[in-house]
């Protein structure tokens, strides 16, 4: 994959990171810019795109109605997945989801399940037959690094954006009504990644520091400041400490986003 | 859930929308949206959201796909889950399958496929909301990306459908006029060349009407045809002031 | 594929075509010869083998029951299905229909369903819960060319000969009933394809043909002579006028092939 | 559907269909009827109803499957989904893989693999119709086509079932007997060397019983090796005189 | 495959069969040592792992509700699915199950199935609605020849070993109860493998062994010593005779196991 | 079916199963227990049953797959179907998936990778029984069975997890553990290194809550080290007398 021009690039990368710079001109600690559009599938309950620098993620969620969990007859069903659209990058394939694909829904799914985001016991229709299934869907269109934070972003300021169809019931069966009502949340995780290069913690890592970095960890931050999921990634490790300065950072980054995205 | 509607043209002979029967839905296209595709389109017609994507000239895999004597078009039309009104699987239905096919069908005369041998190319298309006429805009989409991708052509080609509703040939026909509606005849053309390269239709027309609808959707994507080259202006202003920046 | 004997064999074609000839002998309007056997099946509810030349194909109807779509609770539900079984050709592969068998089954869908072949309302058992669920599945034995044509003949050949099970509903359950209905139908699409080779145009191209041709046009006529589904395919162009042209000829072909055959 | 009948075999000792025990189906063979195909044989034995096509000794796909000192034979038995009373998915079942194991291990003995190093050859089976016994009359078939095929081969191979309905050891069960009947021995034999290429048994059988069975199973494959060889003469005619008329 | 060191192998174990000998030092007729354990995966209802020499399988029952088939309205369903898992040999692969692991759970449910091994009409709770399924896993843990002996074993052993939950039906619905009752058995099949290697018949062959033969003959015996299910597999060929011969050895080794395994 | 429990942890701070809350589950680990694997291991942690096996270094198949300067690394995590109290299909789920990745990429930073390239290794991990942590015991395994293959190592990976209970920091939660309390965070290190290869998180704890749940984790790793230790001693001690009797 690297050839020698890349590695000729990635020494550089590394090099400035070295030095407390970046290739972009950023701080190790800056985000790129950030950019939220909410509603934009009006046929979806609800949408948002989220510009990360260059990276672009559209979530659209869809409501249905289902049957519950055996094991949870009381609350509504979450649903998240993701495509990474082969027309976001060219490393991206056609076909069913493959691991990293899987990864990260799972992870985005993670931040909003584990914060308890979703008020999912007002999602029940009838306890144990009949609730809300709420579909999250993850589309990455442009990949130009850090599609965690870029979905994490877009999925909870989708869901903020979505609306339930009214309902009734009648004879045991659901009808739908006119108009709609807010989807219940309570929580709004926003997840930080950082990388990690020859040592040095850095923010928000783009295409080419992802290939530079050995390995990455992401943690979602709910709106107290506490920790509420985390996955390491890459092929690299971490010292105790580097774990505990990461989990320091992301917190102050979480606090930051949270007051900058209007949402 | 969408019930069906009384009268889908009125006694002025306008549509639900307020549409003649000759009018286009409002149409915005942009080029080259996409930052790690060759060459990428974005285009609303009516609500279709619509982005396409161009990867190629490249190297082909599998390689014992690749043709020596020319260049292999591949594509894949795709439906976002969230598109349409019951959420769709992600994994191709039937439909998208056939579609895929027909739409390359309908670019490929265009392309100079000779002029690239041993190479592919691969074309994506992403519904991200649906409202019919999906494949008419994802044809003007795509053959735009094509361009973009600098992927030599004979000729952009455009897109649109003709039908019947009640008892009117119309034009453009929206999701509501192509469910209700009599008769559907998506067409894709390569203007300058006279030549038609998409031509599908469901439903029933006589030869008149027939006849009729085709004439009509040629009218149509001859109107898009000047809406795709007033984009590809836009999209080649942009690239030069950009370039000039930098310099 | 194209090897170079065969470039010369595509050229004999072509040149031949130019001169209103072709190279078994038909003119450029000429059917191959057709042959039509039903009830051949005998275990499904209808089935019919249609000779185009050597093209072969048969199409086996079966009759369950099943729910209706839940947008259309007043209707059964029709299911066309194409097989390209690997013994019809060396280009046909064992595995999952491709886009070929996928458009040849839609295809012939379309020409049934636009010209409201099966009175589908006539297939209710119970509304909105109980349907005759018609599956027609077309397995290609062997591929001579113009599969269309010859699927589209026998599906209708097939659902002409197919018998619906009696019935009747004891303590909401369906029961089967001794004794069979005729399916109950009200339109015979007959489907023509054209070829166009040096802008000539010629009707049910055979394998060799196929490989010459640009592209082709499918139009579906119903009995008063009205075209009720188009199909074009094929890497090349039709002429606004040829397309006319084409529609003009399939009408009267469908005329005729509407005479000859016997079913 | 079909309900149980009360008795298989009555008093006279005759079967439902008015066989005696050691009788076989009536069978109908034809060799080389598909145009398509290296090689190819329609069987009709009782109800079934059986296509087969050989195609090789070719080059194979994907070539890392080629052996070097021999040809690979691989083998596909399928059922049409309106073969059956139910109709069938056309993906393959389980019993569809096993069936296409076995069936291919009953062919191979027969074949002179190592004459065409390198090289594969594919036998495709169609079941158009079942009746009980579509394993037995699918290799009788798919020898046929790998004859007519030209395949070198040590011998035909012939098969049919014996089986146990009530308290009689019977030839050939039909569907009825072989779903209500309480032993089934599916056979295949290659007769001039003695050999049992297809064996598999479902049911309970004593060593009495079981011995029994074999023998009147290979006493059918031998009848049904003589009409094989029929069908191949019938076919070599048929060719000859295509020929004669050509010249 | 068959590399030329190979060969020379096969070529050996070979002349030593023909000699009445095994490269292993058994006899022809001889069995490798077998060790049953039972009830080792206490999660599952049944359980068994047994090893035939340094083939090592392990099979666990899993017992759930499910619908009769529509066939069969009073009899429980038996399912038996074979995991060739890769950490057993290097010749599997992960994946769907390929025509080998078919091939050996279709064998051992012809043998448990053919011999009336479970009494399915206990395994009812609502005639036509509702019964157990029962889930027989075969998962092969190391592959050193003769699996299907060692499967059958283990399926038959982990079965003995099964409890069914009690139940009791309230309100039309199946409420499990405290408590279990063993799983209803009438017989106790087992199954006999034989190779033929230059005209000779071989119990219970190993892995290089299996190589060296031409084809395999496998018979499930029950408890009276008649046959219940035979397979013959390979791409060779035995006479009339050898399977006679097969036959008879099958009995006796049968009746030979069934004393020794203590299950 | 299992029902929650009333109190984790009673007022002596012993937890269900009679553990501290800084205490392992008892654990026994045997190495070498597969002959057809080049490595392997055998782990019992708690009510996990888990078995570990590594192949090669050796050509990889796809062969495109195969780096010019390194070797590549594979892992499968899979659960056999009667492992866990509802069934599971034997095809691999999304969360397999996923743990297959990160089992992986917490084993890759021990391997000197560039050590053979252009072959690969591939990592077999079989969950006989779960009860919760087997991604810990897994990667304990695995390490193993990679040590066990002569696969060149910086050092071993041990792993466990910690979490919170209750309000209390607790070591290698059990299943029930792992479901009804609030947080759960397995780790995995290489003890002489310093180095966490593993780390993933569910639930919700504040930063002071997350370190000392880390610091008991990697202290609970340590532990599991010493058997690591021990195990591959056994073994090695097992392959000598083996080699010296057949001396």
């Amino acid at each position: 994959m690297s050839s020698l021009i890349t590695r000729v690039r990635l020494k550089q990368i590394a090099n400035l990171i070295e030095k407390g710079k970046r290739l972009d001109g950023r701080g190790l600690g800056d985000y790129r810019e950030i950019k939220i559009q909410q509603g934009i599938i009006e046929k979806a309950e609800g949408s948002a795109r989220v510009l990360l620098g260059k990276t672009e993620v559209l979530v659209g969620v869809k409501i249905e109605t289902g049957e519950p969990f055996p094991d949870t007859p009381n609350e509504g069903v979450l649903t998240v997945n993701a495509e990474l659209v082969p027309l976001a990058s060219p490393s991206f394939e056609a076909g069913p989801p493959d691991e990293n694909s899987i990864e990260l829904a799972r992870v985005v799914d993670r931040g909003i399940r584990e914060s308890k985001a979703l008020d999912s016991e007002k999602l029940v229709i009838v306890p144990g037959k009949r609730v809300f299934v709420v579909f999250v869907d993850i589309y990455v269109l442009n990949h130009d690094g850090n599609l965690i934070d870029a979905s994490a972003l877009a999925a909870v300021a989708a869901l903020r954006n979505t609306k339930m169809p009214n309902y009734e019931i009648e004879n045991d069966e659901v009808k739908i009504k006119q108009g709609y009502t807010q989807l219940p949340m309570r929580a709004y995780p926003i997840t930080v990644t950082l990388g990690k290069i020859n040592g040095k913690l850095i923010v928000d890592p783009w295409l080419e520091e992802e290939e530079a970095i050995d390995s990455r960890i992401s943690l979602a931050i709910n709106d107290e400041g506490n920790i509420c999921a985390i996955q390491k990634g890459g092929v690299g490790y971490f010292t105790p400490q580097q774990i505990l300065e990461a989990a320091r950072i992301a917190k102050e980054k979480a606090a930051e986003l949270r007051k900058k995205v209007d949402w | 859930m969408s019930e069906k509607p009384e009268k889908l043209i009125d006694k002025k002979g306008l549509r639900l929308d307020g549409r003649r029967s000759d009018e286009l839905r409002p149409i915005k296209i942009e080029v080259g949206v996409l930052s790690n595709a060759d060459g990428s389109a974005y285009i609303e017609h009516g609500n279709n959201k619509i982005l396409a994507a161009a990867f190629g000239p490249r190297e082909m895999h599998p390689k014992h796909l690749t043709l020596p004597d020319r260049m292999v078009l591949r594509c894949r039309y795709h439906m976002a889950p969230f598109s349409v009104q019951e959420r769709k699987s992600p994994a191709p239905s039937r439909r998208e399958i056939e579609l895929s096919k027909v739409i390359r069908e309908a670019l490929e005369p265009a392309v100079f496929v000779e002029y690239y041998p041993r190479t592919g190319v691969d074309i994506f298309i992403e519904v991200l909301q649906a409202d019919g006429g999906t494949r008419c805009a994802s044809i003007t989409a795509a053959a735009l990306a094509l361009a973009d991708a600098g992927i030599p052509m004979r000729d952009l080609v455009a897109a649109c459908a003709a039908g019947k509703v009640g008892d009117t040939v119309v034009l453009d026909l929206m999701d509501i006029e192509d469910k209700v509606g009599s008769a559907d005849v998506p067409v894709a053309i390569m203007p300058n060349l006279n030549a038609v390269t998409l031509l599908q239709m469901d439903g029933i027309l006589t030869s008149e009407e027939f006849e009729a609808a085709v004439n009509l959707a040629i009218e149509g994507c001859k109107k898009i045809y000047a809406m795709q080259k007033e984009a590809l202006k836009a999209r080649y202003m942009a690239v030069k002031q950009e370039e000039e920046v930098e310099e």
